[in-house]
């Protein structure tokens, strides 16, 4: 497999007779150091010039595999020797400190899933979008390392500041200002990422989490934070991440992803026959815990609970299931998330109406697949 | 959630305590009300000729109709720019300082970056071309989007916003 | 980076200028159709001609990266072409039937976290032995399937079935006995693994799943399911897998993996220094979720608790830590895990009196570690 | 922890019902009662040639000293050994038909298996020599420590087992 630079990702099995007669009669492979994909699995991001996007509906479950992970950048992935990374905090505290990789792994360590997805997580305009298209932004991972109160208790934060500036050691020196509140909310800066170090592309060696808050203030590459009174009004808030809404004002920094859903299966491109199908999709909000979903298969005019899978973790993807019987007729099927907050995903109408505005950052309606009379499945757009 | 933090020592004693100097080179944020921005002055002319060198290529020889971002364009514009969009100034320099040009980032000295600053402001039309950006009158430059921009008014529960 | 068989499995960034000067001035890498590991991270299995163990202490967490989980097998990795393999499933059924992957992912899907541990996980006898070499066979994955009874539902099991037999498609047609009641408690039948299809080392593209038992009994790359009314006393249940025990008997049937618990830090072959240390480690039964862990830092004389990280799953790798002092003087340090059902994990000493063996299958000691003045860690063996 | 079956229909229709002649060559499970034994009929002396040729070089050539298992020797002998720890003779079949020789599984014929479990019987000393191995006579063969293997009696639950 190569990947878009054209590094060799996955070389397997290369040795193996062809075609594979009868596994039962011939010792198979011995263990190796590293396992392997199947080379009839080949799940992949689709790149542009400045993200890749996670395969939704070739997934299972919550956990999305590091390598398929999405990936923003604003100037590319840094490669970065960890042994040279050191996390500077400084500004509005008692003691300005340096710490090492070492240094920070050597604090209590906590561990939590959580999705992270990107405030542009939007596309339509297409009947033949597959969710990968629509919102493969997101993506959720076990994201172990530090509570960043623990960092800021260690430095000893002034009772003037009130802000934090995260800056990144990529090429943009990425940079965002973030309330104080969060830190002592539930941020963390992480080092760990499903089980080993964090991929470059999520931020190697140390990237801010912010469960719920948008991708882009999530700095990966983290290499300096600093204490403030004050936000920064970076390029970041200001040109860009912030969305004109009703009444001709602009939005800034609207940090919490509102809770969304999508059914991942039926979806674009398929096709089901008729009978019994069981709809699936992944449900989210940043708010807290997705309390229920809903499905309509009857185009919105009646609703039915899907069953979540357990453990249902706060800010978190959450698996949904819905088994329907379908009688080979044409009709609409759509998913909607309430989270525990009781915000209840709206339709793309309800959406427009609300923000004035057709999509932009925090886009998150209710996504309508039409399945016509011979099975096949077809994004609806404007509803 | 979250770990018990009552329990922590007062302190754990990893990582290092560093002095002022070490600080200064890595911290490059400039605020609003311009804290951070270094000593220098910069000019729209010397800047137009950097830009015409060091940025036309991506954003067009006026800031306009170049492969990467528009620059430069009012409220008549379609695209978000600088002139119709931007609500500090003083961003404008901590950017280009920090990611700007994009094939060669931090390769700007600072008076390049008020220079470029400068010109930017002037080409959309927000400083006459004569004035000095330096660190006092860069945050006084008035953005004229400013007051439109407001802080997350959405909040937990059902409203839909 | 090259497995056991010379395959290459992940090569990354090889285009990038040498040395790396400064990542924050020029730009990185595009993103890609897979993200890649860093160049600086190099976690591996330790492989031997039959398995190959986790590196419980390079993890972080408690979800094992897919190509890190422990392998075993009994005639190597077999090469499966998925298309080619269907799930037979007869016997003492009304419909004896055949099920295609495709056919098996359209059941209602069922998704759970939990750890999977080969009975044989106990190595001792040096005091320069890792976590890995000790236990590192054992790993946690979120595995997506079937639950077994939805299909033993859909060929309509007959009243006399009490056992069924799994076999594997390897080439030792790896085959166990199984009680009927684990399909009706929580057995599953999975193709997917952390998000994606499961592994070949783990059995793709179907592996029996049978949540808290001993690795083996979780038939990998299945096959072939009969209904029956006895054990049919493979070799993997007589032969193999059997213990002697206390008063010259041999038990069979030991399904259960019993609660256990290792520090995976500190641990050999590290050296710690005098202040803060956070002990860190896993904890894990068969019998259902981990009520507590404890640990002692003075050689056994006292325990104290360790915090869990949320949330604590049922049969599940549960992460523990707990926060010390070291003040610079030689000890013992080690913890034990206590489960939901009351049992608490035996010291080595405790564990060779109440079965009369000193190893084999099921062999859960405490771990001990000595930390020595100089804060070296070595493990301790027959305590 | 589980799905709500209640709710499943009655049969989802995915899947294809097999007929037995489908299932025959697939269904080579052996119970301890000799269910599933194959037709044909073996002897010591035919498997103590074919032991030579096709397992010897791994398993020794009187069943000890191999590089892989030892698979004769009497209760002096500290290694598992069929003789000395396997409970049911039918589990031999079953396995020698399943997974060797390890370098060409599957490809035994049925009398071979017979011949190779007669031979390792007799080698074992729980056959005489002379006795044929079928589908009646192999669930009979007595093995010595069949009483020994007991189920599992840890509970949930404190007991240290
Ligand atoms: C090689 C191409 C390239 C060159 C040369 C370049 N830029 Fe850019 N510029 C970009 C790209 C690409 C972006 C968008 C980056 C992003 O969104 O993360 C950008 C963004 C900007 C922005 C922010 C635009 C917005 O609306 O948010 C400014 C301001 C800017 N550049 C100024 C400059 C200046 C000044 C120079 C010369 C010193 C320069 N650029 C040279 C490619 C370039
Ligand atoms: C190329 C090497 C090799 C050859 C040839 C071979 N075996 Fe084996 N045999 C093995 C290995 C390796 C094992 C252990 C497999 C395992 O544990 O999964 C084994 C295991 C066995 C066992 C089970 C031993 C136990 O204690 O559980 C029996 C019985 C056996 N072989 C019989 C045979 C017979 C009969 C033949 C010839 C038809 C044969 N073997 C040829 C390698 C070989
Ligand atoms: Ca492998
Ligand atoms: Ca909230
Ligand atoms: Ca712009
Ligand atoms: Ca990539
Ligand atoms: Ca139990
Ligand atoms: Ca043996
Ligand atoms: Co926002
Ligand atoms: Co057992």
């Amino acid at each position: 497999v190569e990947d878009s630079l054209g590094r060799v990702t996955q070389v397997a099995r290369q040795t193996l007779p062809t075609p594979i007669t009868n596994a039962t009669k011939i010792q198979g492979a011995p263990p190796g150091i590293l396992g392997t994909r199947s080379v009839f699995e080949k799940p992949v991001k689709l790149p542009s010039f400045t993200s890749a996007r996670t395969p939704l509906q070739d997934l299972y479950g919550t956990i999305t595999p590091a390598d398929l992970h999405f990936e923003r950048d604003h100037a590319g992935v840094p490669f970065i020797d960890p042994s040279k990374h050191d996390l500077l905090i400084h500004g509005m505290v008692e003691k300005p400190m340096s710490f090492t990789l070492e240094d920070i792994k050597r604090f209590p360590v906590f561990t939590r899933i959580c999705f992270i997805e990107c405030s542009g997580n939007f596309r339509t305009g297409k009947t033949t979008l597959t969710p990968q298209e629509i919102c493969g932004l997101t993506s959720q991972s076990e994201w172990t390392g530090v509570m960043l109160s623990t960092l800021f208790r260690e430095v000893g934060i002034k009772s003037k500041a009130s802000w934090f500036i995260a800056e990144g050691g990529d090429a943009a020196l990425m940079t965002r200002s973030i309330p104080l509140n969060k830190a002592f909310d539930d941020a963390m800066i992480v080092y760990a990422q499903n089980g080993e170090a964090i991929r470059p592309e999520q931020g190697y060696p140390l990237r801010l989490l912010l469960p719920g808050w948008e991708g882009n203030t999530q700095i990966k590459w983290l290499k300096r934070i600093e204490l403030t009174d004050q936000p920064y009004m970076t390029r970041e808030e200001t040109s860009k991440y912030t969305e004109p809404i009703a009444g001709g004002k602009i939005r800034q920094f609207s940090f919490v992803m509102d809770a969304r859903s999508i059914i991942t299966f039926p979806s674009y491109p398929l096709q089901i026959s008729r009978g019994w199908v069981e709809i699936r999709g992944i449900a989210w909000s940043g708010r807290g815990r997705i309390r229920r979903v809903e499905v309509s298969v009857d185009a919105g005019r009646s609703w039915q609970e899907a069953s979540l899978q357990e453990p249902i973790l706060r800010k978190a993807h959450t698996a949904f299931r819905y088994l329907w019987h379908w009688n080979g007729r044409a009709t609409l099927i759509m998913s909607r998330a309430i989270d525990e907050t009781g915000y209840r995903q709206p339709s793309y109408r309800e959406l427009v109406k609300a923000r004035g505005s057709k999509g932009g950052y925090h886009f998150n309606p209710i996504t309508v697949w039409e399945i016509n009379g011979n099975g096949e499945v077809f994004l609806v757009n404007d509803r | 959630i979250r770990p018990r933090e009552e329990n922590y020592p007062e302190s754990f004693g990893f990582g290092r305590i560093v002095k002022e100097n070490e600080i200064t080179q890595f911290a490059i944020s400039v605020a609003p009300n311009g804290k951070g921005l270094p000593a220098g002055n910069g000019n729209a002319k010397e800047g137009a000729l950097i830009y015409q060198q060091k940025c036309a290529s991506c954003h067009g020889k006026t800031g306009e109709g170049g492969v990467y971002d528009r620059l430069v364009g009012d409220h008549g514009v379609k695209e978000k720019t600088i002139g119709n969009y931007w609500p500090y100034a003083t961003t404008l320099f901590d950017y280009i300082r920090r990611a700007m040009p994009y094939n060669a980032p931090g390769s700007l000295a600072n008076d390049e970056v008020y220079h470029l600053t400068a010109y930017l402001l002037s080409a959309n039309s927000l400083i006459a071309d004569t004035l000095h950006i330096n660190s006092i009158t860069l945050p006084k430059v008035k953005m004229p989007n400013r007051y439109k921009f407001i802080s997350d008014d959405r909040r937990d529960g059902p409203m839909i916003k």
